[in-house]
């Protein structure tokens, strides 16, 4: 039992203390038997508090500590590490939050939020009497690191991490390496194509002894924890020979007879059962699309490397970590938003396809194109639909398509329907570019978007513009280019078998945009790209290579420290009925004979501290440390308390 | 609701660390408010919940105590709903031994960013408890 | 470390001459520290009413108040009642 | 190595010590590197740390600062120096670089101090506080804020009489007036350039009225008003130390305006001003907030999502041009903008009006570079120069860049790209040893 516990109360500058008398609450706790200083302060993460709060742990030989402040997810580190410099085991460190679940909570009931306040810190400081000092776990840490996506981010990054010395196994489940920036025929603020930029990077990853590529390779299931990951990768096969012979694969690619939508191209052109996406595609080998393949043989007789005896793979890894950059998916407009299904009606992908695929005059389903209509935020800022967000790339990418249709075609007119541009920062010298062209910008509202409509063999666009002063303006366009923000995957199955919790916006989240940023609360697990949130290529690369230097830093010791919480067994009470052992999901619990009778025990390394074995037990025989009976209950019991 | 702070009924919570422990903090953040007397205690998973815990809340005073589950969220197991749902299914049999209405315990999934739902689940528990002192 | 008892400023004040400018500066806030916390012994005042006693512009004021304030000299008291000045006096112990 | 046996190396120069050069520095010392981290300020934390709360998780800026800095202050791998300024970079044949490092007096012996302020309650001297944007004084002997780092006094010697009040107060005797300039040479492998921005000054555009109009203020001042470290009991205008009631902000002054010579965008007014806005709301909460733009950037994660909680709490947004500000007798100002809802010349009262001024690049960090050259690109920012592939890459190799001394960003992004900055620096230490070791 903790007798000399110093208790900290944490104003943060007003966001507690305007709402929760503070000296109320130090009051109410500092005469607590076993209390032996209680203070409360501006600021209790300041340096100068931090010095204070070890000064006296050290100096009043404290040996328990009560910071009262803000979320633990926010803190709890920060203080754990001040009472071991003070020389208390952190495990003796109980940290209240005062802020996220009482002040700001109750920002409206000041008197409830300060007897809310109260009782959580003595709480706390009842939590603290029963806890007990705890030695990390000491474990391997494989230097390995397995980055999931091999769009540019996740090629960045494995990159990156193989030049720091690393095992990489850059796994990607398409066929093809170069994610979404591969369909891209040029890029803003660059001098180059998408493709040469993924030719770069697979270039680069290519050469590099320590990068494993996987491609048609999926994760299925996700094991172990930080420093040890075992990961099961399900590899579906490409039907082709590593000994492939380049002509005969463009001769069985020529008589496939199967002839499905190129979504690589977003459906507006086909493509063949046997294909590849583009001549200059990494891996340089085609494909077979299994879902299509009537498997007719045609490819087999021209070409020797089809090999449709290939099968599934299932191969184990260990690694010390995860860095998860699995993108992103363009928004796909709903049936007649914003006039989608009409024939002249694309969205920006499609459109920049077809950009591609014109050289000197722009030809869209037979017709010259020469006015454009483009409509922003469609999937983005939507008033009624999920997606509040803006997809923040859009405004940019579309400004700048447009000024490339000018230097490309003579005669082209653009029309921008918008809500605002967001050219932020340099990007803005884009805009002034494209207005300096005379293109033609209508704006409106969020609530009072654009309508499109179909006037016998002409499209038509309306607009509300707010530039104008309100007035009904229209436009009669050859084509409707349909500004489509970014999605989260929609098949996120991989952030499913990791765990990695999604936002609002339904984007992989960070642990704290600014003070964690490429984390997760899985720790070992690491985001990059898109992933996370709509991003640009250079934004993408940043935290590419932010998550590269954080997934590095938790694996280059070798070596990792485990937090403690982990089950015990009461040898004295238990009787093996074998329940706890079934609810482990880890098989860390096994039956041994210890003085002639059947008990469980558990394998300490193997154990998370998750749990499940507590409620299970029917003799009660399971404790916790951190979350024992007499931890928990000390709190319910002063909770309850009025 | 009529009644003041002080009539109010007592609610623990028991949330989890990664899951639905930050949506409260969300809630919070927010400023989406709730009842003041919702008391938490966060533990690693929902399935780790003790009946002897929530037997102890209640027969210390608390008038209502909710599990905030990890659901399919759980970072430890796809199992963790239907361990955590059967903790409850007993600990419920035990509640009306004891002549306590099993409806005072009560457990809803609550994911990393379910704040609202949260905070939705707080206001009708704590008016569930109120009719329940009242008659 | 400056040695035992001897004191440093001794040293610059002989290569550092002190521009007239911040000792008229000194001069003019001595002034006006009294000026402020001896018509705040009076009575709690606003800004602007401190500006009419002390015929000083009301920015001024303002300005030296607040430093009085957090120097410790001055406290905070109730708003008017026009919801609009704050009255200032003087700290009890300032 | 003859000559110089007792030059320091290091493995990186980090150059600036806000919170892109601080995260810099520690994701380099988190993986063995050696970091002299300088800055020329008397405290590490940059602008961010003076920041009240921060968009748009309205976190305090200083929660996350000051662990941040306190780690940085605590760690065996960063040596920090404040008042501090690097120059006459050389980059030798092998790749590695060496630095003048320049140390300007604080005349405190920063080890010995222990913050007790007994310096500052003696010292006469009241000069505007530099810190508080000039909104209060301070005395000649100070500490620059309560949550600096290091957390010690200084001697603003242009402004000191030296009367020695100071030093006869000290109790630890740590004030030093015969401390001088310290110059010596340090080697380093890598160079992390982290200078941040200035802020737009805007008496450039003398038809607001700024420094004329006691009740036009800048961004930055309404930052340290609403701020914990206040300079104010709460928020007053300038002029008569009224509660205002009726605010408002004129967005993109000193941005997206060539005739500035600032025709680019700087990223983060949109958002700090409705972040302001919706502090504002709860600071003063009969006051009307209104917010003169032309286009709300709000394109980052939870942006647009901040943005319409300002619209739903009330904020009034009115998109349109502010063509002049006049001051009224009572000190309240009349904004002329062209409403553009409307498209009519119209003019509003407000009792106080915050200019949301842009970020600039810092001047002179190609001086800094003597052999090779430090380009920048057409802004004055430091120019990237592989930006998709590489975004922290300079022109010299081994020079990365982090934060806004590359373009102007907001919190997140500079963390990102120091993230990104330290990551290629601590590949190119590694390449470097490596060659080393080979010869």
């Amino acid at each position: 039992m903790k007798s000399k516990i110093g208790v900290y109360i944490c104003h943060c500058g007003g966001n507690i203390s305007d709402y929760v008398d503070v000296n109320k609450v130090r009051e109410a706790v500092k005469d607590i038997d076993g209390v032996e200083i209680s203070l409360d302060t501006m600021f209790a993460c300041a340096d100068s508090s931090q010095t204070q709060i070890a000064n006296d742990i050290s100096e009043k030989k404290l040996d328990g500590l009560v910071v009262a402040s803000c979320s633990p997810k926010l803190h709890y580190p920060t203080f754990s590490a001040v009472a071991e410099r003070g020389g208390l085991n952190k495990y003796n460190y109980v940290h209240a939050n005062i802020r996220e679940q009482v002040s700001w909570a109750h920002s409206d009931d000041k008197a409830g939020a300060t007897e809310k306040a109260i009782k959580i810190v003595k709480a706390a400081i009842a939590r603290v009497k029963e806890s007990v000092s705890l030695e990390p776990i000491e474990i391997k840490a494989e230097k390995s690191i397995a980055v999931l996506g091999a769009g540019v981010a996740g090629m960045r990054a494995a990159k990156e991490l193989a030049d720091l010395g690393m095992q990489v196994y850059l796994i990607e489940r398409e066929h093809f390496v170069g994610g979404r920036i591969s369909q891209l025929d040029y890029l803003c603020g660059a001098d180059e194509t998408g493709k040469e930029l993924v030719t770069q990077l697979y270039e680069k990853i290519h050469e590099h002894p320590n990068v494993t590529l996987f491609t048609g390779a999926e994760v299925i299931k996700k094991g172990g924890s930080i420093g040890n990951f075992k990961i099961k990768v399900k590899i579906t096969p490409r039907y082709i020979n590593d000994t492939c012979n380049k002509e005969e694969l463009l001769k069985a690619i020529e008589v496939c007879p199967v002839e499905v939508e190129d979504d690589f191209n977003f459906n507006i052109t086909k493509r063949k059962a046997i294909y590849r996406n583009y001549d200059s595609e990494y891996p340089q080998k085609p494909t077979i699309d299994n879902k299509n393949c009537t498997r007719c043989g045609e490819c087999e007789k021209v070409c020797s490397s089809i090999d449709f005896s290939q099968k599934e793979e299932i191969l184990d890894l260990t690694v010390g970590s995860i860095l998860a950059a699995t993108g992103f998916d363009p928004y796909q407009p709903k049936e007649n938003e914003f006039g989608w299904g009409i024939e002249n009606v694309v969205t920006l992908p499609q459109f920049r396809r077809i950009i591609n695929m014109c050289d000197d005059k722009l030809v869209y389903q037979g017709k010259e194109i020469k006015n454009i209509a483009y409509i922003y935020c469609v999937g983005s800022r939507q008033v009624d639909g999920d997606n509040k967000y803006c997809s923040r790339y859009c405004c940019t990418a579309t400004l700048y398509t447009s000024i490339l249709t000018h230097k490309k075609y003579k005669g082209i007119k653009s029309f921008h329907f918008n809500r605002g541009i967001r050219t932020y920062g340099k990007q803005e010298v884009i805009y002034d570019e494209a207005s300096q062209l005379g293109d033609i910008f209508l704006q409106s509202y969020e609530y009072d978007p654009a309508t499109v409509e179909e006037n016998g063999d002409k499209t038509t666009v309306k607009i509300k513009d707010i530039l104008t002063g309100g007035q009904e303006l229209e436009v009669d366009a050859d084509l409707v280019v349909l500004v489509t923000g970014m999605e989260p995957r929609n098949d996120c199955s991989i952030g499913d078998v990791l765990k990695i919790p999604k936002g609002r916006d339904r984007f992989y989240n960070e642990i704290h945009m600014k003070l964690r940023p490429v984390e997760t609360v899985i720790d070992g697990v690491t985001i990059a790209g898109a992933c996370q949130g709509p991003k640009n290529i250079m934004e993408s690369m940043n935290s590419a290579l932010s998550a590269a230097a954080k997934s590095y830093s938790i694996v280059n010791k070798g070596e990792l420290a485990l937090e403690p919480i982990i089950a015990k067994v009461d040898k004295d009470t238990c009787i093996w009925c074998g329940k706890c052992a079934e609810a482990c999901p880890y098989d860390a619990i096994s039956m041994i004979k210890e003085n002639g009778k059947d008990i469980a025990e558990i394998n300490e390394s193997v154990c998370k501290g998750c749990g499940m074995c507590l409620p299970v037990c029917e003799s009660d025989s399971i404790d916790m440390d951190g979350f024992t009976n007499k931890e928990i209950e000390s709190m319910i019991n002063v909770l309850a308390m009025s | 609701m009529s009644t003041t702070g002080k009539e109010l009924p007592k609610i623990l919570v028991f949330s989890t660390e990664k899951i639905s422990d930050p949506a409260i903090d969300m809630a919070g953040l927010l400023k989406l408010h709730y009842p003041p007397r919702v008391y938490t205690i966060p533990i690693p998973c929902s399935s780790a919940v003790k009946p002897r815990w929530i037997l102890k809340a209640f027969e210390q005073g608390f008038d209502g105590v909710f599990i905030a589950a990890d659901g399919t969220d759980c970072p430890y197991g796809e199992s963790c709903t239907e361990k955590t749902g059967e903790i409850i299914r007993r600990t419920q049999e035990m509640l009306k031994e004891k002549g306590i209405e099993p409806a005072k315990l009560r457990m809803a999934a609550i994911c990393s960013v379910c704040s609202e739902a949260f905070v939705k689940h707080m206001k009708t528990f704590t008016e569930y408890l109120v009719k329940q002192k009242t008659t | 470390m400056s040695e035992g008892n001897k004191k440093t400023v001794l040293i610059m004040k002989e290569k550092h001459q002190v521009p007239q400018d911040v000792k008229d500066e000194l001069k003019f806030f001595v002034k006006t520290k009294k000026a402020i916390l001896k018509a705040l012994k009076e009575k709690r005042m606003t800004v602007p009413e401190l500006s009419e006693e002390l015929n000083m512009p009301k920015d001024k004021v303002l300005y030296f108040t607040m430093s009085l304030l957090k120097y410790g000299f001055v406290a905070v008291d109730e708003i008017d009642d026009m919801d609009e000045y704050f009255y200032y006096k003087i700290k009890d112990n300032g | 190595m003859q000559e110089n046996q007792n030059i320091k190396e290091y493995d990186a120069l980090v150059i600036g010590a806000g919170i892109a050069g601080g995260e810099a520095a520690l994701n380099l010392a988190n993986v063995g590197n050696k970091v002299l981290l300088v800055d020329k300020e008397l405290t590490v934390g940059g602008k961010m740390i003076l920041l009240s709360k921060v968009f748009p998780t309205l976190d305090c800026a200083a929660c996350i600062t000051t662990p941040k800095v306190s780690e940085i202050a605590r760690h065996s791998g960063i040596t920090t120096l404040t008042s501090t300024e690097a120059s006459d970079i050389i980059q030798k044949d092998d790749g590695t670089f060496e630095a003048l490092i320049t140390t300007q007096p604080r005349y405190v012996v920063v080890e010995d101090c222990t913050g007790c302020q007994l310096c500052e309650e003696a010292c006469p001297v009241n000069v505007e506080d530099q810190y508080q944007y000039g909104l209060v004084g301070r005395k000649a002997a100070f500490i620059p804020f309560s949550i600096a780092s290091p957390r010690a006094a200084a001697i603003d010697i242009e402004n000191c009489t030296l009367c020695g009040a100071c030093e006869r107060a000290c109790p630890t005797h740590c004030i030093d007036f015969t401390q001088t300039v310290e110059k010596y040479t340090i080697k380093c492998k890598s160079v992390v350039v982290a200078t941040g921005f200035q802020l737009f000054d805007p008496t450039l555009i003398p038809r607001y009225g700024f420094g004329r109009f006691k009740n036009v203020i800048t961004s930055m001042q309404m930052e340290r008003q609403l701020a914990p470290t206040r300079p104010f009991n709460t928020v007053l205008r300038p002029s008569d130390g009224k509660m205002p009631d009726n605010i408002a902000y004129v967005l993109c002054t000193g941005s997206r305006d060539k005739t500035v010579g600032t025709p680019i965008c700087s990223q983060v007014c949109c958002m700090y001003s409705t972040k302001q806005a919706q502090l504002l709301m709860g600071a003063l909460p009969m006051a009307d907030i209104t917010l003169y733009y032309l286009h709300i950037r709000a394109f980052g994660k939870g942006f647009n999502e901040f943005y319409a909680q300002a619209q739903s709490m009330g904020v009034e947004y009115v998109k349109g041009k502010v063509a002049k500000i006049t001051e009224k007798e009572d000190g309240n100002l009349i904004l002329r903008y062209e409403d553009i809802n409307t498209g009519k010349v119209t003019e509003t009262e407000h009792d106080m009006v915050v200019l949301s001024v842009g970020i600039l690049p810092n001047e002179g960090i190609t001086k800094l570079f003597t052999n090779r050259k430090l380009e920048l690109d057409p802004f004055n920012y430091v120019s990237q120069s592989n930006p998709l592939e590489s975004p922290a890459m300079t022109t010299i190799e081994g020079v990365f860049v982090a934060g806004v001394a590359s373009a102007p960003m907001d919190i997140p992004d500079s963390i990102l790209s120091a993230g990104a900055a330290s990551s290629e620096s601590a590949n190119y230490i590694r390449h470097i040893s490596k060659k080393t070791l080979e010869v």
